[in-house]
């Protein structure tokens, strides 16, 4: 049985449908991120499994046991939350003990001045595991400070702290990354995957980064206008969506989709360039999609280009390339090197990795053509 | 043994505080087991009406209060004051306690009192004598009637007084009016009728209006009044006898004299109402002893002794002869200002109340219109007699 | 350069003539304020006679003077003469007990303010962050509560206080009081900017709504909570009406503005000496609370999300 | 949120205690206003509307009309103006700024029955300062004013009791009591402004103050704005307590000052007549609810909320 | 003359020195992106510059005009915030003619409304300039909304817009792009770039993401707590930082940097083993910066590490190799072909381009030691 199962969850906020039947289930110990675009329900999903919004329909499972009754407090899941929501007026330490407070001592021994007293044990114990998490995320010296003194990064870890210090059923986060700079973006996305590691615990993630989504989660599902579209490990996501929009959404830059056609003689033709033959049939039209690293300048190349544009990162080069035939640029990924003997302005040849083509309907499915990969490739 | 506590009222703390601390000690030595307890002082005659009013309501009515003059007739009327009758029926020599007629018609209703007045005060003209020697009066020569007054006015204003004079039109209930009404031996409401409509009635008002005319009187408010008196700008100033005190404290460096309050003719007033309060018994207990108490109290504060410390320690008079005429034979000669008033006595008619539960709005249409004489909003007294009149017996009817 | 050299002293002397100006605007402003303060401490300075003929300057000869009291309860003039200042302020606090009246003020107004967050604070709350039927409905009736003069109906609220046989206690003082809609809708305006995540972030710690009243929204919303303070302390502290119409028997009870009437005489002479030393020890620990409060009293008042 | 009731505990006793302590007594005040009750009495008799004919008949309520809304639309924009204006002055000192809150908080700290005596010695028609002031500039130019040369040859106005005066005057004393707390309130708007907003302005090339307060501050203290005059016409509506201290018999000079709070004090306690006082009440409120309204639908329309 | 220069800028905040003498010459229509860590004074700078704030030493010049007592309003510079500050209760079109308006109508015709009657024909042109100007944002259809109707990305446009109105001498851009999301982060590059070359105007951009600063500008300037370390076009700074810090804060996934030395025989050894030779001399200990990219798995690779953490981002495969002889881990970047042949906890081998080695002094300093291009590889 699956640690956490949604089925059928619909939402709407007025008239609006925020969420159109999602069925999601995640498995103990998993790292499973929610990723699309901004306003698509992940927030929405996240706090109905939370339990900090309630379904129009739909059945929320944590361990087998329905929950859609039980309230946000009782159902043992802890949350980090994008703007951190941090407890102002309390010291990092206390922040990270009201959880457990709440829990676990009685209305006395939660008294401002006489509860440690009331509850001498039960509050050694708390410290004590406080500091465990704190040493662990490596905070031990801010527990004496407020929030309002931490940078970004250091709060971010202390929200992480408040809801280690509890045993929850699942880690919840919604964009828990998003207010970081993007250079501790990316270190903390390796300390947050370290952890899952080492807790060992079920993680559920959301965020509209897909390099956040695609570096850290064992399954993705991919969210677009409160549907998922697609669920699976980055790999699968990342080089055989289910769809147009799935590809175009992961992958940056985005996927390169041109317009083609297969013939009645199955051949498979691209900007007029047969790419390979596959079974004769239905002539159709087909959008064509190829990632930038799939394409490749070559002197000999069946497709020319104008560069319109170059993205210098260093370690890549992007060069965005107008084509006679097309409105959209194509993006190819080029080695940082030719950077010298591309200036904006030359016409390039280029040329495709016919193994890594990904063929979608008008409709935007995905369509692979039989046969296409027997085929020899044409020169 | 338990004491019985009797609850008071008063009004005005800062002027009876010290004249109760002078007489409780000696009640206290004739009635060991009485104990006074002293209510929160009314601020005025007014709040103290109104608190009784509420107290009724609520069921926390004390056992004696003291009410001004012209408010006892509405507690009467609602039921709340109690009669003295079966109280005064009981004493052996009532009459022998100075109380006299004139004094017990203040309080009486019908056929019964209600009220023992306490502290009585009468118009007087007050005088600082070193502006009016500007115009050359001396004390022989004060003006006496009121176009001697108005007269005077226009000789102070020729010798450099802009402000020769004020007039307390302003006192509560109408008093001042009630004032020029008596003296010309004119009640000003006889039974449900207001007597403004009479001859006497548009001469008080055309007095008043010469008077603030002639005079071209600011219209002051008391404390703006009793500040330019004593700060030597007003020559004359027209008030009751009980701000005696008030004024001898705040004067400035002059000789401050006191004199009747002028008349309407060379005959002087025939008749001025009485201000001050009374007390009144409004106990609403079963117990004898304690109503026996209360009444002790009553009586005790309003004769002899009790009374004559009113005249010690205020500008007011005793009610009682005996304390006048006996007790307090040197204190006046030792203190002339407050003597005039006790020379009056004899004038003495009552501060009349506007009968019905709209009494008090009555009063308050007069103030109006005589303040509109003051401001100048009213200038023909004979159209003003009308609207009053008419407004007036609308509310009385 | 030397165009850009003078330019810069131009500039300074803009920038300087523009503060002077600011500040001269503000402190004749400030002068018309304070006048009455001015007097009102000179007042209690002085003696009758000064007072009336607004004679003697700011704080008077301080020749010493006749004690009117103290002569007619009998004592010899020599012992009866008080010199202005000791004798305003020593009859303040002897004769209108305002050490005691003081304390009821503290008792009162402390009593109201705590009963009013008490009741606003959860109110507000649930206007604020909770989605319920009827809340529109509610919000509307404090926006009409706010509408409602206190003075319109002291009467009826009398009579129901004497029915249960409250009047001079200090419930009767408090009571009326217990409700704020000011501060329901003061505290409603500041608790919408508070971000949602908090209270959810507080809900998946296990606190209860409750919980999350007094251990999150209280603690966040000190400022907004001292701005209310400072006003409904300043209003129930100099309130006069109220304790006047309640409190007609027992003097023990009175707030401190029920002090002055102790020097009233009204047509018979006001006793002002001591009367505005009253005032001015009244006004004292309003201003000292203010100083205190000031900084983060206006941060506090949030109006944004207004609606 | 699954399912709560907690929102039932916390409006409960807000919403028991508003019924109780303020919507009860409205009602009892409208039940009363349509009879001829008075304290004291045993019972009451039902007239009709004839307590309200009476408002909208005498002549002393026609002044009560005017009076009260002389005050209120002096008043309002006077507190708001003010309160602003010194706001925007205090804001743009950094230091120093505390004192002057401080001071121009004063008056909204102090008792105002005893402010009022002390009022009432400032403008003593003779020995008063204001008076005795004004009487210095007596012979200088400033005679050239004839409303001036008049005072100086005969007596300055006697400000709290000259009916042309007295309402004016209470209205100044009601702006010099009230501004203090607009001002606080602008102050805490101000604060709340984002300075990006003043720096785009200046980028934008906005030089001088005027344009800057046109461009961003004016329109960003909109909600500010429509709480302070919300409550300022609320407060002065209710003016009460000075026209009593002032004026406790009657209202003013030839009831100039007799503000509609003052009315339904007269009426229902100094005079008895409750029934009266009710319907005063009644139409008070009527009143201010319409005016509120009004007052919000138009500045609604032209305040953003950011 | 340059278009801007800026000039031994000193400025402090109290006691702490913000900028610690800053220079900079910026060219005519250069775009020129300051960059570094949060808190390094990028904006103090840039404000400075507008005008915004003043330096406490230092000059600024405009187009060879000493600015420094010239107030914001004058220099005709217009600037982005990052926050936008976009007058919430102005509709889009007003936002866009305020600086127009505010430069060229008198204030009869700023009036609310008699002024479009007063200024007629400005007024009319000012219209028309915003309008030409929504069309090249293609924000048209926006231009009657109010900014709190808008995304993110629309609200970017407009802020965008309302400095475009104008012919400043140059746009400055306090991170304009750090409140949108990664997607549209990525997308509003390529626009800005093309925008920049399509007005041809001097552009000063402020980040925090290398990413935003590789990818846009001519020159970049790299800042780092007050100064200014290197000044240079993208590639150079990329590959060729003059220090350690540069070198750390350019490039995502950041530089490797591990313990060499040199021998006093001439040999530079790194982890034991020989990288070259170079001219005999001092012996000495040295770091080595390597960039994930500059690193390869071979078979036969001289060093050996275990994976600890792999992030596959479909297009680039990072592995994270713990070194036996090193706490932190060495990012290498892999093809995703092989992803499949690499999981968590193998031992891997691995290699590196020796002529991408960067060589640093201990204290951080770049060196370049002579001979070392010139010598043979050691296999
Ligand atoms: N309380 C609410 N009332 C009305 N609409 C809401 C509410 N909460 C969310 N929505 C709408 O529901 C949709 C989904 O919101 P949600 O917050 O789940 O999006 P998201 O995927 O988390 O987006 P983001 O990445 O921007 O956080 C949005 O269009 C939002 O406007
Ligand atoms: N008004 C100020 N008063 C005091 N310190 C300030 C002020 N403005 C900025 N600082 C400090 O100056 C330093 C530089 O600030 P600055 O805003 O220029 O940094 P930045 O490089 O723009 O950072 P970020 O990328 O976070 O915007 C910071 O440490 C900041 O705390
Ligand atoms: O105030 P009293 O007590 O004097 O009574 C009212 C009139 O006598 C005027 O003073
Ligand atoms: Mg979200
Ligand atoms: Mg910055």
């Amino acid at each position: 049985m699956s640690q956490i199962s949604l089925s059928g969850i619909h939402k709407s906020f007025g008239s609006t449908e925020v969420l159109k039947g999602v069925s999601l289930d995640i498995e103990a110990g998993e790292f499973v991120t929610l990723v699309g675009p901004s306003g698509c329900g992940k927030s929405t999903l996240l706090r109905i499994l939370a339990g900090l919004d309630s379904a129009d329909t739909g059945d929320v499972r944590i361990q087998a046991q329905s929950v859609t009754q039980t309230r946000a407090a009782d159902r043992n899941l802890a949350m980090v939350f994008q703007s951190y929501a941090l407890y102002p007026h309390l010291s990092v330490a206390e922040n990270m003990m009201t959880p457990l407070k709440m829990r676990e001592l009685g209305w006395a021994g939660r008294l401002p001045i006489v509860g440690p007293l009331v509850a001498r044990r039960a509050c050694r114990d708390i410290h004590a595991r406080v500091e465990a998490v704190a040493e662990t995320l490596k905070i031990t010296p801010l527990l004496a400070r407020k929030p309002g003194q931490l940078s970004g990064g250091q709060r971010q870890r202390v929200a992480l702290g408040r809801a280690m210090v509890r045993d929850p059923v699942a880690f919840l986060m919604d964009e828990p990354l998003s207010n970081l700079d993007a250079a501790l973006r990316v270190h903390m996305r390796a300390e947050l995957s370290e952890l899952h590691r080492r807790l060992n615990a079920t993680f559920v993630y959301v965020t509209h980064d897909q390099a956040e989504a695609l570096t850290m989660s064992d399954r993705m599902a991919v969210m677009m206008q409160g549907e998922i579209l697609q669920v699976g490990p980055p790999d699968e996501i990342y080089h055989n969506p289910a769809s147009l929009a799935v590809a175009r959404f992961i992958g940056s830059p985005a996927i390169n989709v041109l317009p083609g056609e297969k013939l009645a003689d199955g051949r498979v033709v691209l900007l007029g360039q047969r790419l390979f033959n596959v079974q004769s049939g239905q002539p159709r039209a087909l959008f064509i999609g190829l990632r930038p690293e799939h394409l490749h300048l070559a002197a000999e190349g069946r497709f020319e280009g104008m560069i319109s544009h170059r993205e210098n990162l260093g370690s890549d080069l992007f060069l965005h390339l107008t084509l006679k035939e097309m409105d959209n640029p194509v993006v190819i990924r080029a080695h940082p090197d030719q950077a010298r003997n591309v200036a904006r302005g030359h016409n390039v040849r280029f040329d495709l990795d016919p193994a890594k083509v990904l063929f979608f309907e008008a409709d935007g499915q995905r369509v692979t053509l039989d046969g296409a990969r027997q085929l020899e490739v044409a020169q | 043994e338990d004491k019985i506590v009797v609850e008071f009222g008063y009004p005005y703390s800062h002027l009876f505080d010290v004249t109760y601390e002078k007489i409780l000690p000696k009640f206290y030595e004739q009635h060991p087991n009485i104990e006074i307890k002293m209510r929160a002082t009314y601020e005025s005659y007014e709040d103290g009406t109104n608190t009784i009013l509420r107290e009724a309501v609520a069921g926390t009515l004390p056992d004696v209060t003291m009410q001004g003059l012209n408010r006892q007739a509405i507690l009467v009327e609602k039921g709340i004051a109690k009669s003295l009758e079966p109280f005064i029926a009981k004493e052996a020599d009532f009459a022998k306690d100075g109380y006299h007629k004139a004094m017990l018609d203040l309080g009486t209703f019908g056929d019964d009192v209600y009220g023992l007045p306490f502290s009585i005060s009468l118009p007087v003209g007050y005088y600082n004598m070193e502006v009016m020697a500007k115009a050359g009066y001396d004390e022989t020569n004060l003006p006496t009637t009121w176009s001697e007054v108005v007269e005077a006015c226009g000789k102070l204003r020729e010798a450099g007084v802009d402000n020769p004079m004020f007039w307390g039109w302003n006192i509560t209930g109408n008093w001042f009016l009630q004032a020029l009404m008596w003296s010309q031996d004119k009640p000003t409401v006889e039974g449900n009728d207001f007597q403004l409509d009479t001859p006497e009635g548009l001469t008080a008002l055309n007095t008043m209006k010469d008077i603030f005319s002639g005079c071209e009187m600011q219209n002051l408010e008391w404390k703006a009044a009793l500040a330019s008196f004593s700060a030597g700008d007003l020559g004359m100033m027209y008030w009751s006898t009980s701000a005696v005190g008030a004024v001898e404290r705040a004067m400035g460096d002059f000789t401050l004299v006191t004199s009747e309050y002028p008349g309407l003719d060379e005959k002087g007033p025939m008749g001025l109402p009485a201000g001050g309060n009374s007390a009144l018994m409004v106990s609403t207990s079963e117990d004898p002893a304690e109503l026996e108490a209360a009444w002790a109290w009553l009586k005790f504060i309003t004769s002899g002794e009790g009374a004559a410390d009113v005249a010690r320690t205020t500008g007011y008079m005793p009610p009682n002869q005996a304390a006048n005429e006996i007790i307090l034979k040197d204190f006046y000669a030792d203190n002339p200002a407050k003597a005039t008033a006790v020379r009056q006595l004899p004038l003495l008619r009552e501060w009349q109340a506007y009968p019905g539960d709209n009494g008090l709005a009555a009063t308050q249409v007069i103030y109006d219109g005589l303040e509109g004489i003051v401001t100048g909003e009213y200038s023909d007294m004979t159209e003003l007699q009308e609207e009053l009149t008419e407004e007036v017996q609308d509310l009385l009817k | 350069m030397t165009e850009a050299v003078a330019d810069t002293k131009a500039l300074a002397l803009r920038f300087s003539t523009k503060t002077a100006l600011t500040h001269a605007v503000l402190i004749l402003g400030a002068l018309i304020v304070l006048l009455p303060f001015y007097t009102m401490l000179s007042l209690s300075l002085k003696a009758p006679a000064e007072i009336m003929q607004q004679t003697g300057g700011f704080i008077g000869t301080q020749a010493p003077f006749r004690d009117d009291y103290c002569i007619k309860l009998g004592k010899e003039v020599a012992d009866c003469m008080v010199n202005p200042i000791a004798y305003n302020y020593s009859t303040a606090f002897e004769k209108a007990p305002l050490l005691r009246y003081l304390l009821n003020g503290v008792v009162v107004t402390v009593s109201i303010f705590f009963i009013q967050v008490v009741v606003a604070l959860p109110c507000a709350y649930a206007l604020a962050k909770l989605r319920f039927w009827g809340r529109e409905f509610v919000f509307t009736l404090v926006l009409f509560c706010l509408l409602i003069p206190v003075h319109a109906i002291a009467l009826p609220l009398y009579i129901m206080l004497a029915k249960v046989g409250l009047t001079n206690t200090y419930a009767a003082l408090i009571i009326p009081w217990t409700i704020s809609v000011f501060g329901i809708f003061l505290m409603r305006q500041f608790f919408m900017t508070v971000p949602d995540d908090l209270i959810d972030a507080a809900r998946m710690d296990g606190m209860s709504e409750y919980a999350i009243i007094w251990r999150v929204m209280l603690p966040t919303a000190i400022p907004a909570l001292m701005a209310f303070g400072i006003f409904s302390v300043v209003a129930h502290w100099n309130d006069y009406f109220w304790p006047r119409i309640v409190i007609t028997g027992n003097r023990d009870l009175f707030t401190p503005p029920l002090g002055l009437r102790e020097f009233k005489g009204d047509a018979d002479g006001d006793n002002f000496g001591p009367m505005m030393a009253t005032a001015c020890i009244i006004v004292t620990p309003l201003i000292v609370c203010f100083l205190l409060a000031q900084r983060r009293f206006i941060e506090g008042i949030t109006l944004s999300g207004m609606k | 949120m699954i399912k709560s009731h907690a929102h039932i505990w916390f409006i409960g006793p807000a919403l028991v205690l508003m019924t109780v302590i303020l919507l009860i007594p409205i009602l009892i005040a409208m039940g009363l206003s349509v009879t001829d009750y008075s304290l004291g009495n045993m019972g009451a008799e039902f007239v009709g509307f004839e307590n309200y004919e009476k408002i909208f008949t005498r002549s002393a309520y026609e002044k009560m009309f005017g009076a009260t809304f002389r005050y209120v639309f002096v008043v309002v924009p006077l507190t708001v103006g003010l309160g602003l204006g010194s706001a925007l002055l205090i804001h743009s000192l950094g230091r120093f700024g505390d004192i002057y809150k401080t001071i121009y908080f004063l008056p909204v700290m102090a008792a105002l029955i005893a402010m009022a005596i002390v009022w009432e010695f400032a403008f003593h028609p003779t020995i008063g300062v204001i008076n005795s002031t004004l009487e210095r500039g007596c012979g200088t130019w400033l005679e050239l004013w004839t409303w001036y040369a008049k005072g100086c040859e005969r007596s300055f106005p006697l400000w709290l009791q000259d009916r042309d005066y007295a309402i004016w005057t209470v209205s100044f004393i009601g702006v010099w009591q009230g501004f203090g707390f607009n001002m606080v309130l602008y102050l805490a708007g101000l604060t709340s402004i984002p300075r990006s907003l003043y720096d785009a302005a200046e980028m934008d090339g906005a030089k001088r103050g005027w344009d800057r307060f046109r461009l961003v501050t004016w329109p960003l203290l909109g909600p500010t704005t429509v709480f302070v005059v919300t409550i300022s016409f609320i407060r002065s509506f209710q003016v009460f307590d000075m026209v009593e201290a002032f004026y406790p018999q009657g209202g003013g000079p030839s009831k100039s000052v007799f503000v509609m709070m003052f009315a339904i004090y007269e009426k229902g306690i100094q005079q008895n007549l409750m029934g009266i006082g009710a319907a005063i009440t009644v139409v008070f409120l009527a009143f201010v609810m319409v005016l509120t309204l009004i007052q919000r639908w138009l500045v609604e329309r032209r305040t953003h909320y950011a």
